[in-house]
């Protein structure tokens, strides 16, 4: 079970629009050709998975929505996903993690959340990355607020799997 | 009888800790952190309760951490502990 | 049960190497700013799941793999696919679908296969990709053989989900 | 007694087909694509079996596709039916 090479996970929380392909390109920084993985010391994964969350456009209430305010925890929040990444990655046996998370004040369409996740086979990288979605959404301490109408709304609980 | 919580400046040294709450608390709350000194043994249910933040005990829907790791509500506190309290995360 | 609206699905076989974040970015001539689903007429969805295959270095024996090739039924490999992707579609109720799939002689790292899905909720979008995935490795008319020290081997099924 | 398979050029006009052979399957044969004249009634089976595909009956890993949709290798074909035979798929 142990792990003899820790497995490389990267983490970056923005506090501004990010664009989640420029980073899976391996950021616009990037001189290699290998993407994030490369960025990580990992060349062309046999396996890769992606999800991409995005801010929706109508809030809970129904009403269209102006912006979503993304609080965290300074510290605690890139520790838990630290955390959470490196158990899920050493529980599937994957290659390389990279979660990146936006903080602040977004707008409709902007991207909240990107999961990569490499493997050497498609059940580990798939099952990694919806794990790992599912952990961060009740493991990492965020705290988001919908505005509407000029009314903030804190959010309590996450949206539905479905 | 014994107070748990004190000012700061007032209490023994050694058992001031730092506490810190986020989004709907803070706000509920109307601070952000405070540096409190606490008797020796003092838990976060305990601070909580004495603060007043709400619900006399910890609502069921908020989860403690100390240090940056979340923690027990019953875990007895020590000097210069972080203790924040958690409202429902809704990351992701 | 019934679709008021057919779900765009994208389908593209590609002879030659193929970038597959450029294609999520909505390929080298498309102008617009959505990406692979601003393409298809659906901007910022707020789930989106990418699955990424390339090829392996090792052949099945073990040996150094020189490269892939990839045979398909021209015809049959399309319709089976833009058949399959739409059933997945639909029955995930997912709001748009991309497959790409190479054809013809690949080299190790080179890019094999794309399933992208944009979709309202988180579950839906990683279920279809997930599904779709396995389904195309099953039912779409794609035959590989690995080329090592010089020799040919048809690959008699797919590697395991693992 | 009746063979179901002649040359096309030399049956009845609107039973002749086109067989199609896939990846291992046209390396043993040797050959990728025919045109057949069938007798009528003819089902991808008995065009298996008359061309010497190997092993008797369609092995349980080779399916069958008819005008490019998987079908059952006991349908009769049509005249102008593309017929193919596919050894067992590996895409993705």
């Amino acid at each position: 079970m142990a792990e003899a090479h820790p497995i490389p996970v990267e983490v970056q929380l923005h506090a501004g629009p990010f664009d989640p392909l420029a980073l899976l390109a391996g950021g616009p920084s990037n001189t290699r050709t290998g993407g994030w993985c490369g960025a990580l010391g990992l060349e062309a994964p046999a396996a890769e998975a992606h999800f991409i969350g995005r801010v929706r456009g109508t809030a809970a209430t129904g009403g269209p929505l102006e912006a979503l305010e993304l609080e965290h925890y300074p510290g605690m929040t890139e520790r838990q996903l630290q955390g959470l990444a490196q158990a899920c990655a050493a529980r599937h046996g994957v290659a390389a993690v990279l979660v990146a998370h936006r903080v602040g004040r977004a707008r409709p369409g902007e991207a909240l959340v990107l999961v990569a996740v490499a493997a050497d086979r498609r059940g580990p990288a798939q099952r990694c990355g919806g794990e790992l979605l599912e952990a961060l959404k009740h493991e990492a301490p965020f705290w988001k607020r919908e505005w509407s109408g000029g009314l903030g709304t804190w959010v309590e609980g996450n949206t539905p799997l479905g | 009888m014994s107070r748990a919580i004190g000012a700061a400046h007032g209490a023994e040294a050694g058992l001031t800790i730092q506490v810190r709450l986020f989004a709907s608390l803070r706000e509920h709350a109307g601070w952000d952190a405070r540096r409190l000194a606490l008797a020796a043994g003092t838990t976060p249910e305990r601070v909580w309760r004495e603060l007043g933040l709400g619900g006399g005990a910890i609502p069921a829907t908020v989860r403690v951490a100390v240090n940056q790791a979340f923690a027990s509500p019953h875990q007895p506190l020590a000097a210069g502990d972080e203790l924040a309290f958690l409202p429902p995360i809704s990351g992701g």
